[in-house]
Parts: structure tokens; C-alpha cells; sequence
């Protein structure tokens, strides 16, 4: 069922009405690798992540997964195809727990409908045995082990993106996009974040797409790198020529002036 | 935490039913037992869109009530009647009823007054044993010969048939247009219309629904206005019944209309003004130089409320003395069976609106012939112009 | 194909008549949701109600003595206190129930003016006189027959827009509205406060119902059963307007005033009613955001 | 939610199965009777409404429109062609689902106020249609027989309205703590996040719709029975805000508070019938201080008590955050 491929995206861009957000980006996020993506505040990242995860449409391009033209499909289509994705402001759930939290980001890979679910066969109950065990597990791994049954309204902003995390990671995806994980977190948590993004990577072959602030950290962790200006990529390459370029510099310096 | 909100929560649902349970177990005293007063009860649309209708009726049950007790009560025993709203709503009249059967232990229902609660509860009554003096002009008690309904209002094509006659003979119309309510209280009767009005050499040109309730008819006038009619019928209560006088003013429609008894009231002229003048409409009283049986009837009720009685008031009223003089028949007897045999027996009763005789197959008493006055409209109040008991 | 003829052979001057004064009330009333709905979210459904009583005050305040137009003065100022007053105890402490919970106070609010309505002033609805003229004197324009009253009704309501248009763009609160209309952050950044905003438009709101719950009162009755339908008619006017733009709710109102009187003359009333809550629906799921409504941009 | 869900989703149903079984044995009125069997019938309605409004977050203003259609289907069959209610019972919540996906549809393209407009014009659309096509309704629908056990006798049919509430009291409080439950939760509380966890919102739409609407189904079915006599005046457009009302002062999404709403709003307005004037104004005064005061619903009345006396603070009532 799930895919292994690349995403892909070509010639990708975004229009709403007259203001153009992204345009003529290509993209590609394989297994194994991290893809970090740079830029001032409005160049169009999440907008490129939501073109890239189905929520929001390309006005032009294509998005591929494995090869196969995604273009126009729902979030929810990508997501069941191994596609997961954070949110900038984290998006928890407020009425579940934050078990339910994790246990609703492997709906995708699940399939006890409402007709099982309500008469609790067998095959349910297996199901939800294991889920609850897998939650458990994946709160564990973010920092929120034994608080199966809290709230997110308890949960500081930095929590919430935990939670978040591991909702993506309940899906069993092979790709994720992280739209900055890192936002807010302090020097210790941030390295043990990049850590946790590289064992993913590495270990479990993940492919990422990453957006950040933290430069060195995220170049540290990256592969490739692609900046946009205003919606256009002016960079593609490794980290280390990112770092020399001075078209990279400019834009992206002169940004993190404003934080 | 988890229980006592469980539990609290359960508490606060059962409450209610349980506080509705003491709240009228005190009034569980029987009407039907030997001592006290006999308590009737009734259930009719005092509020809601058939206020018009029901209304009246709880005023007119009032000053029966009066009457009968201050001239020594029925067999020597005081009269209560029990009055609820249903606010023509047959999800609300059903329990009401039972409500009257089981817990106010009354011996006779009067109402409902419209026909689609007075059909909702017919199984109620029959079932329970309790005669019912249905205030509808549908004859629901026919095809059944062990039915506890009764009927004190002319039936249906009673009153259509006089406006047809005077319509085709006294106004020489050959065409007519029907204005009618879109509640089966007007539907019924356009289907009575529409059986009898080719005797009568009459040709229904255009049909226009509306509500009571409505208070603009611009639109139904509108059409009726296209199809050329000589005159139009109006099935239908007020304010929608004033609207249409006013929206064929406007329209400059200047041709007969004639209203049932729904507008046979002070309420049509008073919302119509100019529109309602000259606008025919049939009543049972002749308010003009009225007999005796409605003489004392109609100035009592005036001097009660301020305005005369519509043809509603009438009916009610005609209910409860018919009740009275049948427990009276049964030697005092107030139990079910004893008073729909009461009614049965007793000699025919004079009322307000006609003269009653029960019989096994006539739960309705009135003979089916003519019975009503023609009226108009003249200077703000009605006038008797044409006795259709005459022809 | 006799139906098609029929939608066909209407009397459009007469339609047009009776359109554009209906249209007039039901923008007016559209106009009462739009005011409220931008600044604050909810959705009042008690302006049906007051319109509908609005008439049964002034005859009250005639009653006591007072001229026609103090009379209606007084009833405007007492509609708008209320407004303030329902807004703070009602609409308010719903909003913690989300926006479905002032929707549903607002209907308890209907439920307590309707009631109130038959405890003062009884069941029945009450005749008012023309502001001009005999009752229901009409001339002839435009090929159709016009009620005199018409043209005070499209008049004040074209009047009091204006009014509102004038008091939104010159004066302070207005300016304060239209600042948190656009953005209610924004707004509560710069200092104005987003509840009181929100109670005035629920006051505006309910002043300019009752200008035309007065207007309308001689062709319809005052305080008969017609809020609700009026009520619905200028909800979809609003939808059909897209509820965000001010010209628009006004052109939802006539385009569902002509539409309602057309469909009316070229069916019968039942089945006109029928056809227009059909249209509503089809244009709803065609253009979910209506035919005036910007289109919301979701950004995550 | 938590681990004694277990238990504590058997609890409620048992208890409310217990008390009813006790009113049913010792209530000898049928006007008391009736009432609660008019209520119950009513709650059916409403936990599907719970599962719809606080469940999913989805509205509907015309839910009379789905109670109605199943009514006049089981009515038709019956008394016009002769079919048993329990046979009848196929068509007639068939028909009510098939409305519910339609609305659900409906809700693909449509949400928020919008969605409130289409269901009210709905609704609408339908009592002005029962009014103008079957104006005379039916009267004389036999009482429900399952084999030889007679359900018209006022007793049994209560006891019977109420099993089927418990049944679905119970149902729903199993399919909220499902997979699906789940799902509908997260479509009320964050869309976009719902949609990019991998929830299918078309589907999880059309689905809570048609179970909200297979409730109102039932609902209305046992409804033509109880009343003998199907009329469009049953199902008007206060029927579907009275629903509404019951789901909320009752306790938005809480399938509990449906039963409480639906008994507190049948069984409340029957009091001072003695002051006829003044009932209805009440019920409306009734329902605002509910709304003002127990954002919770009357099932809460239990929490905001306890929070009272024991003076707790802090994150009692979780803060429901637009957006």
C-alpha cells in the first residue's frame, strides 16, 4: 500500500488573486535524504508544503509521488500514501487526548470503519489494542511518555509540535514534511529534535523536507538545500556551497535580522 | 469525578418527570365519582395560528360554565371544565388528552378545534371510553357505529352548499375562484367545493392556497384576477382572509366574494376596514333579529368579552349544554357509556347554533339541510341579507 | 410545458411592483445580519421577530398620546436599547458554546419576543394606517399597480442605508467597525473593543429592522406571523449577497424580493415556496460563497 | 476517554435503562406515560444530532426534513398500502439515510453558516411540500407487533422507545471512542489537520450525516406509531430547532446530555399549564439562562456543582478556542 518513492514537484506555483506566493519551483524529496528549504518569512515555504501535501492546489505544476501525477488530489490521499506533514503553528486536536492525538495520524493505515469500530469485532479491538500500545510508544519517543490521557490545551506551543510530530510518525510515513519543528525549542531540545530527524532519516530511510531558522543546525542535518526569494528559487545545492553563496547570504541573513 | 457527574446528570433527567408526577397528582380526584363538581374537559387551539378559532371557544366553554352553575349545576352537581391549549399541534393535543383521561379523570372532552388533532385523537377517546364533542366540521365519528365522538358543528358541505346557492342564485354567478387555508381545514372543504359546485352550474376557474396566519395575498390575488371569475370564495381564518379583502382592493377587484363562517366574526371587519366592506360571509346566528335559543347567548357573550361571538363560540357553547342535558338524561350518571347513551336518548336539544338530534347513525344531529344566513358586511359589522333556510 | 408557459406569462410590471418592495424589507433585514456577522460572527435570527412587533410599538406609543413620528422615534430608540440589551445577556454568554450557540439564543430571544408579543398585545395582529393616503390606495407606474406605502418603504430603507453608510464611514464607532471588520485582532490592537462593537451592530441592527417593521406594518399588519418568513428571505438574500459585502446583502434582498414575487405569480404560492428554498439550495451548492462573497483565502 | 472508559460506557445506559423501567413499572398514567415515550422518541433524534453538531461539528437546521421523511414513508405503507410497521421500517429509515447523504453531500460544498442555510432551506422545503402534496396526511397507523408481543399498549411501547434509546445511547458512545469517533473529532476540531492526517473528510461527512439521519430515521418511524397519525404540522420547522435546542442545553455532544435535553424540553413546558400565558415565555427565558449559565449543557450541572463545592481552579472547563 504504501508507497517508497520520491515527492516530487515541478514547476510548481501559487497564486491568490494577483499575489504570486511560489512560482516555477522543482523539488524533490527522496528516501533516506534530508531536504531543507530556506528563506525569509513570506517566501513561500508553507505554501510550497501545502502544494506539496494536497491542501492546498498548485495554480501550476505537478506533484508526483513515486512517479505517479498527484496533482489535484486531497491531503487526506497523501497521507494514506506515506506522505505526512507538520504545520507551522501546531494543529493538535483540542477535544482528544493525546493518545487520540497519535492514534488519529495512523488513521490512514487503519481500517476499522464505523461499523466494526461501533460493534467492537475482534479485528477492532485488535486494532485499537495495538494502536493505543504504538501511541504510547511514539508520545514516549517525543518527550510526552505517560501523558496518554492529558490534554493539548495543557501543553506548551513547543509541546503541541511534539505531539504533532509523533501524530506524523503514527502514520508510518516515508516522507515528512517539517514545517520548522524547531521553532521556539532551546539549544538541548532543538540538537536532541535534529537527532531524532537524522535516526528517522537514516535509520527508517525517511525522506524530509525540512523549513527552519535554527542555519547551522539545519545545514548540519541536510542534504540539499533550496532557497527561495519571494516566492522563486534562487539556490539549489549542497549545504556547503549554500553556505558560500552570496545570493544565499543576502536573502537569507538579511531576514534573520528581522527575527 | 467521573460517577457523580454520571449521576447528577441522570438526577437532573429524571427530575422533571417525576416533579411532573407530584405537580398534578393532587388533581387526581375524581370527576367522575359521586360527590364534587363533574369536571369536563377540553382541549383546543387557544394559541398558535388558530387562535381565531379557539379562542372564542375557551371564552364561550367560560360562560357556560357560569350559566350552568349559577341555574343549580347538572343533576344538582357543580361543572368544572378543564381547559388546555394544544396550540393546534397534534404532538401536543394526544397527551393532552390522555393527560385529561387519566389525571383529570374528566367524564366528557370537548374539542379539538381543528380537524387535524380532532382526527389524532379519535383512537384516544374511543379506546378510553370517553365521549368526545368534536368541534371540527368533519365528520369523523361516520363508518364507525361504536364511536364516543359527537359533533355540534354543521357538516362540511352543509355550509359549502348554502354559499354555492346563494352564489348561483342570488349573486348569478357562473364561475367562481376559491381562496382557500392550506391546513386541511381549507383543503377539505375545496374538495367539498369542488364536488358540489357543478350542481349549482358553477365552474371553478383558479384554486390559490394561502395560510390564515399570511397577511399579505397580493400574489393569489394576483392569479385569481387572471383567470376572470364572477365572484371568489374564501375558505380561510384571519388575518389571511383580510389580507385577500385588501390585496383585491388594491388590485382593483371589484367582483362578490363571500367568506365561510371562519370571518363571520368582528375580527375580518376590523383588520379589512374599507377592504372588508361589502363582503358577504354565512353565519348561523341571525345577529339581525336573532331568536330566542341564540338571543340570550349572544348578548351575554357580548356583555362578557366586548364582542360579539364568532360561529366557534357557538359551537362549543352548544357542546356543553348538549353534555349537560345528556348526564342529565342518565339520571346523574357520569361514567362513559352512561352519557354517549344520555346523548343518544335525550329529547332534541335547542341550541345556539341548530336544533340537535343524536342518533345511532347521526352522531351529528343536525338535519343536512340549510341552515345558515347570508351576511354582509355594511358601515363595519355584519347584516343579515339572505336566509338560506327559505329556499 | 404548460408550466414553462406559465413561469413565462407573468405580469412582470406587477412582479416588479411587488418585488422591489418586499426586496426593499427583506435587504433591509439582510443588511441588520450583514452588520452583525462581520463584526462579531454570529448570526442573529431574532431580527425576523422584532421587525415583526416592530409596528404593535408604535401603535402602543400612539396610544399614550405621542404623534406619529415621536412615536416611531421613541420605538427606534427603545429597538436599539434592546438590541444592546439582548446582545449582553443573551448572544454574549452563548459565545462560549461557539458561534451555534448565539444562533440558538437568538431563537430563544424570537421565542420571548414572540410570547411577550401575545401577553401585551394580544393573539391578534393589528391594522396600521398608511403613512400617506387612504389604506391600501395604489397607483398605477411602471405598467403596475404600486401601493403608495411602497414608495416610503424603498425610500426609508434607501435612507436609512445611506444614514449607516454616512455613520460608518464619518463617525469614530463606525470607523472602529469597519477596523474590526476587517480584522478583529488587528482592531483590539489598536485599542477598540471587539464586544462593544459587537453590541453595537446588534443595536444598529435591530434600529434599522424596526424602521422597516414600521414601514412594511400597513401593507402586512402589525405584529402578524410573518418574521420568520421574512426572517429566511433575507437570511438568503444575505447568503445569496455573500453576507461580507454591504451592497451586496441589499441586491440579495432584491433579487430574492423578485424572485419570490415571480415565482408566486407563475406558480401557485405553495409551490413557489417550494421552488425558492429548491433554487436557494442548487445556488448554495453551486457558489457556496454567493455572488458578492470575496473568496475566503485558507492559509494554514 | 480515559481508561475507565470501559466501565463508564456501560454505566450510564444501565442506569438510564434502570430508571426507565422503574418509571415504566410504576407509572400507571398515560399522560406520563406518553410523555416520556414522546421524549424518548425525540432523543433518538438528538444522539444522532450530538454525534452530528458536537461530534463532527457539522449543523443542521432541517433535521424535522429527515424525521418527517421517515414518518410518511412508514404512514404511506401502512395505511395506505397495507404494509406492517415493522416491514415498513426498511423504506422508511432507508429513505431518511438517503436524505442524510444528500445533506451530507451538501456539506462537501458547503460550511459554516452556508451549510446552516441549506439545511433550514431543507427543512423548509419539506414541510411546504408535506403541506401542499399530502395536506390531508394518514391517519390510523397501527401499532407496532413484534411477533405476537403488542407494542400499543402505552406500557410496552414506552419500554420499547426506550430500549432502542439505550441501544443507540450505547452505539454512539462505542463509535465515539472508535476509529471513526476519532476521525470525527478531529474534522470538528481542525479540518486542514484532520485532512492531512490522512481522514478522508468527503467520506467522514457523508457518513456522520447518514448516521445522524438513520437516528432521526428510527426516530420518526416509531413516531408515526406512537401518534397514529402522520401530518406535516409534526415536523415543522420548530421541530427542528427544538431538536437543535435539545442537543444543546442538554450538553453539545455529549449523547447523555441528548436524553436530558429531550426530557427537559418535552416534560418542562407541560408544567403551569395553569398559566397558559406564561409557559412558553418561560421556555424561552428557560433556555437562555441554560445557554448563559451552562455552556456545559444540564448534564453539566453535575461538574459545575462539584467544581463549586470542592473550589477547583484551573483547567475544569477546558477553554474551546475558535479557529
Amino acid at each position: 500500500m504504501t508507497a517508497t518513492g520520491a515527492l516530487e514537484g515541478r514547476g510548481l506555483a501559487r497564486r491568490f488573486g494577483g499575489v504570486t506566493a511560489v512560482s516555477g519551483v522543482d523539488v524533490r524529496i527522496v528516501p533516506g535524504r534530508v531536504t531543507l528549504v530556506l528563506g525569509p518569512n513570506g517566501a513561500g515555504k508553507s505554501t510550497l508544503v501545502n502544494c506539496l501535501t494536497g491542501v492546498d492546489q498548485p495554480s501550476e505544476g505537478n506533484v508526483f509521488l513515486d512517479g505517479k501525477d498527484l496533482t489535484g488530489k486531497t491531503s487526506n490521499r497523501f497521507a494514506q500514501l506515506g506522505v505526512a506533514r507538520t504545520f507551522q503553528h501546531a494543529r493538535p486536536f483540542r477535544g482528544l487526548t493525546l493518545a487520540e492525538n497519535v492514534m488519529v495520524g495512523a488513521h490512514g493505515r487503519t481500517r476499522a470503519g464505523f461499523v466494526r469500530g461501533t460493534l467492537r469485532t475482534p479485528f477492532a479491538r485488535r486494532e485499537e489494542a495495538e494502536l493505543r500500545q504504538t501511541a504510547s510508544l511514539l508520545l514516549a519517543e517525543v518527550g510526552l511518555e505517560g501523558r496518554e490521557a492529558g490534554s493539548p490545551n495543557d501543553l506548551t506551543l513547543e509541546e503541541e509540535r511534539r505531539l504533532e510530530l509523533a501524530r506524523c510518525l503514527a502514520g508510518n510515513p516515508h516522507i515528512l514534511l517539517l514545517d520548522e519543528p524547531a521553532a521556539g525549542l532551546g539549544e538541548d531540545e532543538a540538537t536532541a529534535l535534529a537527532t531524532l530527524v537524522r535516526n528517522l532519516c537514516v535509520d527508517h530511510g525517511l525522506g524530509v523536507l525540512l523549513i527552519e531558522h535554527h542555519l547551522e543546525l539545519a545545514l548540519s542535518l541536510s542534504d540539499s538545500v533550496l532557497v527561495l526569494d519571494f516566492g522563486k528559487p534562487i539556490f539549489e545545492g549542497t549545504p556547503t556551497e549554500a553556505r558560500l553563496d552570496p545570493a544565499v547570504r543576502t536573502a537569507y541573513i538579511g531576514a534573520e535580522g528581522d527575527q | 469525578m467521573a460517577i457523580r457527574r454520571y449521576l447528577v446528570a441522570l438526577l437532573a433527567l429524571f427530575l422533571p418527570l417525576t416533579l411532573a408526577g407530584c405537580g398534578s397528582s393532587e388533581g387526581g380526584s375524581s370527576g367522575g365519582g359521586e360527590s364534587g363538581p363533574i369536571k369536563i374537559g377540553a382541549v383546543l387551539g387557544i394559541s398558535g395560528r388558530f387562535a381565531f378559532v379557539g379562542k372564542p371557544q375557551e371564552q364561550a366553554l367560560k360562560l357556560a360554565e357560569e350559566k350552568i352553575n349559577a341555574d343549580g349545576g347538572i343533576d344538582g352537581r357543580k361543572v368544572q371544565f378543564v381547559i388546555y391549549d394544544d396550540e393546534v399541534d397534534e404532538t401536543k393535543t394526544v397527551p393532552l388528552v390522555n393527560r385529561l383521561i387519566s389525571e383529570d379523570k374528566v367524564v366528557a372532552i370537548i374539542g379539538p378545534s381543528i380537524t387535524v388533532p380532532a382526527l389524532a385523537i379519535q383512537s384516544v377517546v374511543d379506546r378510553a371510553k370517553i365521549p368526545n364533542m368534536t368541534l371540527t366540521s368533519k365528520a369523523i365519528w361516520e363508518g364507525s357505529k361504536d364511536s364516543y365522538i359527537f359533533q355540534t358543528t354543521p357538516r362540511e358541505e352543509v355550509e359549502v352548499k348554502s354559499i354555492l346557492s346563494f352564489l348561483a342564485n342570488k349573486v348569478g354567478a357562473k364561475s367562481v375562484g376559491v381562496i382557500y387555508d392550506r391546513q386541511p381545514y381549507g383543503t377539505g372543504n375545496l374538495a367539498i367545493i369542488e364536488k358540489f359546485a357543478g350542481d349549482f352550474g358553477l365552474k371553478i376557474v383558479a384554486k390559490e392556497g394561502i395560510e390564515s396566519a399570511d397577511t399579505n395575498a397580493d400574489a393569489q390575488v394576483a392569479r385569481i384576477k387572471a383567470a376572470k371569475p364572477d365572484a371568489v370564495i374564501l375558505w380561510v381564518g384571519d388575518p389571511g382572509a383580510s389580507s385577500v379583502a385588501k390585496a383585491m382592493q388594491q388590485a382593483g377587484l371589484h367582483i362578490p366574494m363571500i367568506g365561510s363562517s371562519a370571518i363571520a366574526g368582528p375580527t375580518f371587519a376590523k383588520l379589512g376596514g374599507k377592504a372588508a366592506e361589502g363582503v358577504y360571509s354565512d353565519s348561523t346566528y341571525n345577529t339581525s333579529n336573532p331568536p330566542a335559543n341564540q338571543k340570550e347567548f349572544l348578548t351575554q357573550f357580548a356583555a362578557k368579552y366586548g364582542a360579539p361571538p364568532t360561529q366557534f363560540a357557538g359551537f362549543a357553547y352548544d357542546a356543553a349544554f348538549a353534555l349537560k342535558g345528556a348526564i342529565e338524561k342518565a339520571g346523574g350518571k357520569t361514567d362513559g357509556e352512561s352519557i354517549r347513551q344520555g346523548l343518544l336518548d335525550m329529547a332534541p336539544y335547542k341550541g345556539v347554533v341548530a336544533t340537535f338530534d343524536f342518533t345511532a347513525d347521526n352522531h351529528n344531529g343536525i338535519a343536512n339541510g340549510p341552515l345558515f344566513y347570508i351576511i354582509q358586511v355594511k358601515d363595519g359589522a355584519y347584516k343579515v341579507v339572505y336566509d338560506t333556510r327559505q329556499q | 410545458m404548460s408550466i414553462l408557459v406559465n413561469l413565462m406569462s407573468v405580469d412582470y410590471a406587477q412582479v416588479l411592483a411587488t418585488g422591489t418592495t418586499y426586496g426593499a424589507i427583506f435587504g433591509a433585514i439582510a443588511l441588520g445580519y450583514h452588520l452583525i456577522y462581520v463584526s462579531s460572527g454570529m448570526l442573529n435570527f431574532a431580527l425576523g421577530e422584532q421587525l415583526a412587533i416592530s409596528g404593535l410599538g408604535v401603535i402602543s406609543l400612539q396610544a399614550f398620546g405621542l404623534p406619529l413620528i415621536p412615536a416611531i422615534m421613541v420605538a427606534l430608540l427603545v429597538a436599539g436599547l434592546f438590541g444592546a440589551g439582548y446582545e449582553r445577556i443573551a448572544l454574549r454568554p452563548a459565545m462560549r458554546m461557539g458561534l451555534i450557540g448565539p444562533l440558538i439564543a437568538s431563537v430563544g430571544v424570537s421565542i420571548v419576543i414572540a410570547q411577550g408579543r401575545v401577553l401585551i398585545w394580544g393573539p391578534n395582529p393589528r391594522p396600521f394606517p398608511p403613512f400617506t393616503g387612504e389604506p391600501n390606495q395604489a397607483v398605477d407606474f411602471l405598467g403596475g399597480r404600486w401601493q403608495i406605502q411602497s414608495f416610503w418603504i424603498i425610500g426609508l430603507v434607501t435612507l436609512s442605508t445611506l444614514c449607516l453608510l454616512v455613520f460608518l464611514r464619518y463617525t469614530s464607532l463606525g470607523r472602529a467597525w469597519r477596523a474590526t471588520s476587517q480584522s478583529p485582532v488587528g482592531a483590539r490592537l489598536s485599542g477598540i473593543n471587539p464586544s462593544l462593537i459587537a453590541m453595537s451592530s446588534v443595536a444598529l441592527a435591530s434600529v434599522l429592522v424596526t424602521v422597516a417593521g414600521i414601514a412594511i406594518a400597513p401593507l402586512v399588519l402589525a405584529g402578524g406571523f410573518y418574521g420568520l418568513n421574512f426572517g429566511v428571505r433575507a437570511f438568503a438574500a444575505a447568503i445569496l449577497g455573500g453576507f461580507s459585502s454591504t451592497g451586496g446583502v441589499l441586491v440579495g434582498g432584491l433579487v430574492i424580493g423578485l424572485l419570490d414575487a415571480w415565482l408566486a405569480a407563475a406558480l401557485s404560492v405553495a409551490w413557489s415556496e417550494i421552488a425558492l428554498y429548491g433554487l436557494l439550495i442548487l445556488v448554495l451548492l453551486i457558489r457556496p460563497t454567493g455572488f458578492f462573497g470575496r473568496e475566503v483565502v485558507t492559509r494554514s | 476517554m480515559r481508561r475507565g472508559a470501559a466501565w463508564s460506557s456501560w454505566l450510564s445506559p444501565a442506569v438510564v435503562l434502570l430508571l426507565v423501567v422503574a418509571f415504566a413499572l410504576t407509572q400507571g398514567s398515560f399522560y406520563r406515560l406518553q410523555l416520556g415515550t414522546l421524549a424518548g422518541i425525540y432523543a433518538i433524534a438528538v444522539i444522532g444530532l450530538t454525534l452530528l453538531f458536537g461530534g463532527a461539528g457539522q449543523i443542521s437546521l432541517g433535521h424535522a426534513g429527515i424525521l418527517g421523511t421517515s414518518a410518511f414513508i412508514t404512514a404511506n405503507l401502512t395505511v395506505s398500502h397495507g404494509w406492517t410497521p415493522l416491514t415498513a421500517m426498511v423504506p422508511a429509515v432507508a429513505g431518511a439515510t438517503l436524505m442524510g447523504l444528500l445533506l451530507g453531500w451538501s456539506a462537501l460544498r458547503t460550511t459554516g453558516h452556508y451549510l446552516a442555510l441549506v439545511t433550514l432551506a431543507f427543512g423548509l422545503m419539506f414541510s411546504e411540500f408535506g403541506r401542499t402534496v399530502f395536506s390531508a396526511g394518514w391517519y390510523g397507523v397501527p401499532p407496532l407487533t413484534l411477533g405476537p408481543l403488542d407494542l400499543g399498549d402505552s406500557q410496552r411501547m414506552f419500554v420499547a422507545v426506550w430500549a432502542v434509546v439505550v441501544a443507540s445511547l450505547v452505539a454512539v458512545l462505542l463509535l465515539v471512542k472508535s476509529r471513526f469517533g476519532r476521525s470525527l473529532a478531529a474534522l470538528r476540531d481542525d479540518p486542514v489537520a484532520a485532512a492531512a492526517s490522512g481522514i478522508d473528510l468527503a467520506r467522514t461527512k457523508i457518513a456522520v450525516f447518514a448516521i445522524a439521519s438513520a437516528l432521526g430515521g428510527v426516530s420518526g418511524w416509531l413516531f408515526a406509531m406512537y401518534q397514529g397519525s402522520v401530518t406535516e404540522t409534526s415536523f415543522s420547522f420548530m421541530l427542528s430547532f427544538n431538536l437543535l435546542i435539545m442537543a444543546v442545553i442538554g450538553g453539545l455532544g455529549s449523547p447523555l446530555g441528548a436524553i436530558v435535553g429531550s426530557v427537559f424540553l418535552v416534560v418542562v413546558p407541560e408544567f403551569g399549564r395553569e398559566y397558559e400565558d406564561f409557559r412558553l415565555l418561560g421556555y424561552g427565558v428557560a433556555l437562555l439562562l441554560v445557554l448563559g449559565l451552562l455552556p456545559g449543557g444540564i448534564a453539566s450541572v453535575g461538574r459545575v456543582l462539584a467544581d463549586l463545592v470542592l473550589r477547583r481552579s484551573g483547567s475544569a472547563t477546558p477553554a474551546v478556542s475558535g479557529k
